[in-house]
């Protein structure tokens, strides 16, 4: 699914976010992606959701290389990634289902199917009794599992999850990373970043490990 | 599919606009502004203009004739002043009228003339000329061709009047090119701030739109859509105060100035400069939205 | 402390207005846009203010005495002129200056009048009235006193023209006070728009000065310095804008119209208000600034 | 140092986010808050910085009520308190020295001082090299390290952290908590909101639970 080789990404003049970074995962795998602060975790994610240009290197997902897709083409492609970004990234002015039902309202779904598929994924991280509020009046972690829910709903064919359980507590943490298997159960490939050690030996799936912007462990 | 879209946008941009009602007023507000004093402009221009050409039109060049002009030299400088394009009427005056409008003017003075035969009133054509005379070259040039006619012993005109009613058409021309285009200028101004406005209050929702694959029309839809609406919106509250502007002004020239400037004759703007004026607006805010959503092509 | 809070000030908006650039040069320009049209309006007002002025100097007053009228009476007469304030200049007309005038405009006319003792035109004081003098009825009564003195046979002025006049000056004062209010809210609702604009886009910027205890003077600061800041620099531009459209203007007219609008009389705005319009500028900056960042208070 | 009686928070019509809620916290002590995610801890927190004003109950904080302060004295009292949000909350305008340096220059600290003690504290935190980024040109954790620095630079009395270790590795998340002792050992009275279950285990200091708004332990 994902082919990365020797990916470079420089920012400024000497800030290697990654180095000569290479990495390859499967259709279907569920991968974690570790390593210290700044180790450029997000900046891997940034990039294969076409959010950055790489410095050097090739990104081949799904067969395409996405570092050369024109921007029209780059919609259609991230229409098929579900993203969970490290700061949530949710629209204020919407209500948490508007959020979440946005995600498949641009790929044109009948209106009836947005509604029942959307509510059912609220239910899923449990915010189904928070569905009008707005995203500024929801806790840290209800936000989080907005943007958990919001990534899961249109049953994408990748899933990049950055951080997406730093602002849960241990439980509620294990249950969202089930969620991710089962996601991950009806064929989709998961790459979730984190820093929580424990998480990754609970739920026991290969993990690389970054360190300044290199591969350490993978 | 694209009525679908279309309902979309409308929706999302009347639901943006009630949330920001603050800005909303305040946009529609600074728009209509613009366009009031635009439209202002374009009345007193209009108006202006109608009472120059009232004005020339009061002109008038005098060709006196000859005491032993002939019948076709003077049917000849008839012919010549009716052909001409900017001769209106042609009346003539011969030499009896010339008289008794010299007794009826100095009546203290008439017995001076005592002989009907031999006072020295010339006849003369009087032609009242069209409201465009006062321009250019034209008129010093029939003047010309007339002095050269035979029978012709001179041609007068009011060249002081004229060349005033030419300065003040040059002025009114001239001042409205500059005033509007630059109060043109200001309302897109306007229009690009009040939209920048709306996607700077927003631009993280745009920017996770994007990053969640959304089409940019789907993204850029509605803030065209609220930049029309606000155009649309403030043309009509422009048009509102103008017509309210226009039955004040004729209510206040009526009481202070029964004199040159007759109140009724004071004329809003025609109705095609009406729907020009809301289109004009639609047009405008759009064109501020496309310019400030630039960047996210 | 204050002087350092001022630098502070200073500093961070020239910071600010510099890493906004594009904003800042958008909305410096419709401030400009705004003041400009403000401007031209101002100079056109004021010339034709001038214009009005110089075409009332140009009317006149006549007094027309008997021929049977007494030493004293005539210099009563001149005497109720001189003390009047809307006469500027008074100047007698003798019976003789009279006749020689009619042989000057009528020359063909001249042998009628045969006997220079026995001739009709009578002699008359002409005055020449104040700019003023179009106004009100002052005039009117002047008038009256005067035909009710003994001596005078006739008064008359030139009604059309001075009720012209002022026509025209009720035109020009009336539409100056609505165009003039209506561009001086469009000013000031785009600073508040522009300012709101700086608002909006550090929105967080001033949220997270708050929660750590900036006072709010901290947080206005800089905000209502741009504004300054920009109403200054808009203004400067305005007044440049201005001066090219002015020279301009001279050298168009000029060309165009060599009568009635002498080109070089057109004058600018005087130098205090100049003054007036930058301090204007920063004024409203700073109003549309306090406004827009009045929800902080 | 902290003496909350009866506090209750109600959002809207029916989320009590605090529910007649007490707890005390003497001079220089180091407290954790935990609980599941949406049981109240920001809302305490925010409560703790006059950010939002309690619906009843009373907030003592060093002899004064707080909930009724004049927007003056609330300017005045925010002074005293460093402040680590959960969303970081930095300046996007301004780099990271600004960022820090900005609560010290609201003290009116002279000029040397405050670049001196601006140094020292992003020294702390290890981000001394990225003094000059803006913070949307670092990681996560990076930012959240400048919220820290920020929170700690002018020795407030009173720190107030929202899950300041939620983007930290472990590592890095042990060091941070050392710095909040060390802080914590000159008089200031620290209080922390977290889920890191093993973080607090590993400090070992009295740990307050809230669950739906209420005391579950403490
Ligand atoms: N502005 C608001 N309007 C309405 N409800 C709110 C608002 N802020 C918070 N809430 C609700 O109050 C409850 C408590 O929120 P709070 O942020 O205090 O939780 P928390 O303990 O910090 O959770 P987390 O660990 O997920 O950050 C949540 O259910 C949340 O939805
Ligand atoms: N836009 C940018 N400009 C400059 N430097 C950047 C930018 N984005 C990231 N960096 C730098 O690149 C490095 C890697 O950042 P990245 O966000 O990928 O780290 P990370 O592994 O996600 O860290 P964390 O766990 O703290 O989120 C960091 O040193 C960061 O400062
Ligand atoms: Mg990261
Ligand atoms: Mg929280």
């Amino acid at each position: 699914m994902i082919e990365i080789e020797g990916l470079s990404k420089l920012y400024g003049r000497d800030v290697f976010a990654l180095e000569d970074f290479s990495m390859h995962v499967g259709k279907g795998e569920f991968v974690f992606l570790t390593g210290p602060s700044g180790a450029g975790k997000s900046t891997l994610l940034r990039i294969l959701l076409c959010q950055e240009a790489p410095t050097t290197g090739r990104v081949i997902v799904g067969g395409r290389d996405i570092t050369r897709l024109k921007p029209r083409e780059v919609q259609t492609y991230r229409r098929t990634v579900g993203f969970v970004f490290q700061d949530f990234k949710l629209i204020p002015g919407k209500t948490v289902f508007e959020n979440v039902m946005f995600a498949l309202r641009i790929l044109g779904v009948p209106d009836v199917q947005q509604r029942r598929r959307t509510f059912q994924v609220l239910k899923w991280v449990g915010l189904q009794h928070r569905a009008n509020a707005y995203p500024l009046e929801l806790s840290g972690g209800e936000q989080q599992r907005v943007a958990i829910a919001r990534a899961l709903v249109n049953e994408p064919a990748l899933v990049l999850a950055d951080e997406p359980t730093g602002n849960l507590d241990p439980d509620l943490a294990l249950e969202i990373m089930n969620l991710f298997r089962e996601i991950n159960s009806t064929g989709t490939t998961v790459l979730v970043a984190t820093h929580d050690r424990e998480l990754i030996r609970h739920v026991g799936h290969r993990a690389v490990t970054l360190d300044h912007g290199r591969l350490a462990i993978g | 599919m694209l009525f679908a879209g279309l309902r979309y946008f409308v929706g999302e941009a009347v639901t943006g606009l009630w949330r920001g009602r603050r800005s909303t007023v305040l946009s529609v507000v600074t728009i209509a502004a613009a366009l009031f004093v635009l439209g202002i402009f374009l009345t007193v221009t209009a108006n202006l203009d109608a009472l120059v050409a009232r004005w020339s039109e009061a002109a008038e060049l005098s060709v006196y004739l000859r005491d032993d002009v002939s019948l076709a030299e003077r049917a000849e400088v008839q012919r010549a002043l009716r052909g001409d394009p900017l001769v209106r009427e042609v009346q003539l005056v011969t030499r009896d009228e010339a008289l008794a409008r010299f007794r009826r003017d100095f009546p203290d003075l008439a017995p001076a003339v005592s002989n009907p035969q031999a006072h020295p009133f010339p006849a003369s054509f009087e032609a009242r000329l069209v409201s465009q005379a006062s321009e250019g070259d034209a008129l010093e040039s029939l003047a010309a061709r007339l002095r050269g006619m035979r029978g012709v012993s001179d041609v007068r005109y009011d060249r002081l009047w004229l060349q005033r009613l030419q300065s003040i058409a040059a002025l009114v021309g001239w001042g409205g090119a500059v005033v509007g285009a630059v109060l043109a200028l200001a309302a897109a101004l306007t229009v690009t701030n009040v939209v920048r406005l709306a996607l700077f209050s927003r631009r993280d929702e745009i920017q996770i739109m994007e990053l969640v694959g959304a089409p940019l029309s789907f993204i850029k839809g509605p803030f065209v859509m609220e930049g029309i609406l606000q155009g649309a919106l403030g043309a009509t509250l422009a048009l509102g105060a103008l017509a309210l502007a226009i039955s004040l002004a004729r209510g206040r020239l009526a009481a202070a100035a029964a004199g040159l400037i007759d109140a009724s004759s004071i004329v809003g703007l025609p109705a095609a400069t009406h729907v020009l004026v809301v289109v004009g607006g639609m047009a405008v805010g759009c064109l501020g939205a496309l310019l400030a959503a630039r960047r996210l092509g």
